[in-house]
């Protein structure tokens, strides 16, 4: 069943992108971002995109290069602290943002793809993210109600992956992948690597397949953001 | 005189305890890593996936694929493990961390806590931070008592958007340590020279 | 002449397409593994936590950690992953399983499914029935035309306690195969020398 | 940090277990169940327990033991038709049943240790299930109000773990074991091996180690309820 490998991003996307649709973006800033599936969507000039994407990207790498090409109509993130010309776009009103804390973004994910269209927390009781919506006590305590998140189309970057579309991710690139694999209604991975299916051993596998439904073997700038480091002593 | 940044971090390291995990913000409670007492075991939670954070790598063993929420590269340890962002919040919100360390624009006499916008300001967002104070187990605040225009930071009520409302269990600023109770605040002591009176001055919740 | 349980399997295997994931209940619907036609990729679901599921095990490769839903021993394949109840059944209950196939005490021409509980008798649960009629995307429901009566189970309204309300999509009996449509039950294809006639007789629900 | 290793099942349940608590057992029939600490439950005498565990064993294996014992006042599972004692005490009102579906058991348990006091769900609508739940329309389809569960002790069994308490579990073994983990006030986890810290790879690690608090190493008889083989072809 080799009918979900592509040849590459853009041959990935092709016939699925449509204006206007919501995609998922996996990575935790620039790690665990799917580059090449973000450069086919720039290449694809698809306009008005809702993106739930934890962050934004910085102006010239992730999703800023969508920012750039004015292709992303609204975000649903929890932090967009390090790109420009988001912060340009969002003051003129060019760009309409939804805030969601990060662990409420993660499980509206989760939910979305789990069938669960709402559940109740504790975060955000008595601020902002609270107003408009229900409250309901539990054990005497006030929660607030969620909804789940679904999208027409996830992107996500995967370590390495089969031929049937099963994933693993590697350390901290996993973040919010395997949940957005979970909820888009078609699911693109993007691998370092793709092995022959039973590589993979069962008991290690993130994503089971039947939630990819596309994979490409990508080329992986992977760059740092932050790079933070220990200075060797010299002796 | 009041703590130095250093200072601060070595005063919030005592909050640490043996078989503790913690959570700590960006800013001055990242320091505190470099504060935990050898004698006790702490493992490091870090919001974007991973439990049993270690140091900065060394410069040829930076990762791209190893990241705090920070967005710093840093190393894993023996007994780390990695999981995904919604299996990191259900930690967090779960109950399941013991002790989170946050930095604070405001904090109130009855514990809200503002740290995430201030109005007319571009926003960058919330990230983590109103999880961690709703679900973390005990939530100490690491901040300077009065802003830069010398003003109370911790106040009879927040004037910023809340991150979390009666969450902050204890405030480490620049001029002692201050737990949140019934009442008001209640000094636990104070940095070397600064008095009781200093204190009221600079705060405007009530001192109990 | 009704269809014996290998040839009601055999039609239910008609209801695989390439690259389907399918669960099957426990009974004939496991019996339709057998009838995969070899052209088509089916992968199976267990929903004890497993997609991939394989034959039964040559006796010296028997794995007590390796069970399916109806606890027997079974084999993983090349393609075969793991993952909790929970992860099982947020694939089922959200809808990314493409087939079910399960056994019916009786069906209601809305589509009501009863197959779990019969009351003034011991009831053993009703395991994941009520998860997969709810969330897999299509149900495909494979049973007796009558009861050992004679009596039909294909009913106006379910007697028996419900599984769900509106969940099957075809019914596949010993008599013949039959769409859940607007109005009632619309005949697809009957077993060999069945007559509409025949059907009708031992139907309550209508038929269009 | 060896703090969290005990000698054997009776000494990490020492200590712990009272009378009336709620206790949630992993394993799925006879598959992955914590076999020593449910002896060890059975050795502590504890009575009126609630037990949350999707089957109840059978007669003489696995939660069985506790029936035998009239140590259960309540069950909260499933499916549990592989138990003649069970059914005989149930049909006399010497035990409460709880039935949950079984996906719904299983949510009920993760959203527990993930502080989710409430989410809605399709399963069981129009069914027993629903009676008393609060129903609530989503995109105009009916759901129902399902509550988080939490358990005062949890047993799991893993495969291997190390002393920090991280966990990975085998093939169908896996089960109910890693919601349960994180639902546990205390969290007691059986292994087949303890193998030092650092030997697990942190991207296979399925329990992270701060969901257990006490882990021991096991004898594991491993009973299998149904031996269905293939017959080789004699030639």
């Amino acid at each position: 069943m080799s009918r979900k490998i592509f040849p590459n991003a853009t041959e990935a996307l092709s016939g699925l992108v449509q204006d206007g649709m919501t995609i998922m973006a996996g990575g935790f800033g620039l790690c665990g971002i799917p580059e090449n599936l973000i450069l086919a969507l720039r290449e694809s000039g698809a306009q008005n995109l809702t993106v739930v994407s934890n962050n934004a990207g910085v102006d010239d790498f992730g999703l800023g290069l969508l920012l750039q090409t004015r292709q992303i109509k609204k975000m649903i993130s929890s932090y967009v602290g390090e790109n420009k010309e988001f912060e340009r776009q969002f003051l003129n009103d060019e760009l309409e943002l939804e805030f969601n804390p990060q662990g409420t973004l993660a499980e509206r994910i989760r939910a979305g793809g789990a069938g669960i269209p709402g559940f109740y927390t504790k975060t955000g009781v008595g601020t902002l993210i609270a107003e408009g919506k229900e409250h309901k006590e539990f054990g005497g305590e006030t929660y607030i109600l969620e909804s789940g998140l679904t999208a027409d189309i996830s992107i996500v970057k995967a370590w390495r992956g089969d031929a049937q579309g099963n994933l693993i991710y590697r350390k901290t690139a996993r973040n919010f992948n395997p949940m957005m694999a979970t909820a888009g209604r078609v699911t693109i991975a993007e691998v370092e690597e793709i092995v022959e299916v039973g590589v993979l051993d069962p008991d290690h596998i993130h994503t089971p397949g039947i939630f990819v439904q596309r994979i490409l073997e990508g080329q992986h700038e992977k760059r740092v953001e932050q790079r933070t480091i220990t200075q060797r002593e010299t002796a | 005189m009041p703590w130095t940044r250093n200072e601060l971090a070595r005063e919030a390291a005592k909050e640490l305890q043996d078989g503790f995990y913690v959570n700590l913000g960006i800013g001055i409670p990242t320091l505190v890593a470099n504060h935990i007492p050898s004698n006790i075991d702490v493992t490091l939670q870090s919001e974007n996936g991973m439990l049993g954070m270690g140091a900065f790598p060394y410069e040829e063993d930076v990762d791209p694929d190893l990241i705090n929420a920070g967005k710093q590269t840093i190393t894993e340890l023996d007994r780390t493990s990695y999981f995904s962002s919604a299996d990191s919040f259900a930690m967090i919100r779960g109950g399941h961390i013991d002790l989170s360390i946050l930095g604070a624009m405001e904090v109130s006499e009855t514990g809200d806590l503002a740290n995430w916008m201030i109005p007319g300001k571009m926003v960058k967002g919330m990230g983590g931070a109103m999880d961690l104070v709703a679900g973390v187990k005990r939530v100490v605040v690491v901040m300077d008592h009065t802003n830069k225009k010398g003003e109370p930071k911790i106040l009879k009520q927040c004037t910023l958007p809340l991150t979390g409302i009666k969450v902050v269990d204890r405030i480490i600023s620049d001029l002692g340590v201050f737990d949140i109770v019934p009442g008001g605040i209640k000094i636990v002591s104070l940095s070397p020279e600064t008095t009781e009176e200093e204190v009221r001055a600079k705060t405007e919740a009530a001192i109990v």
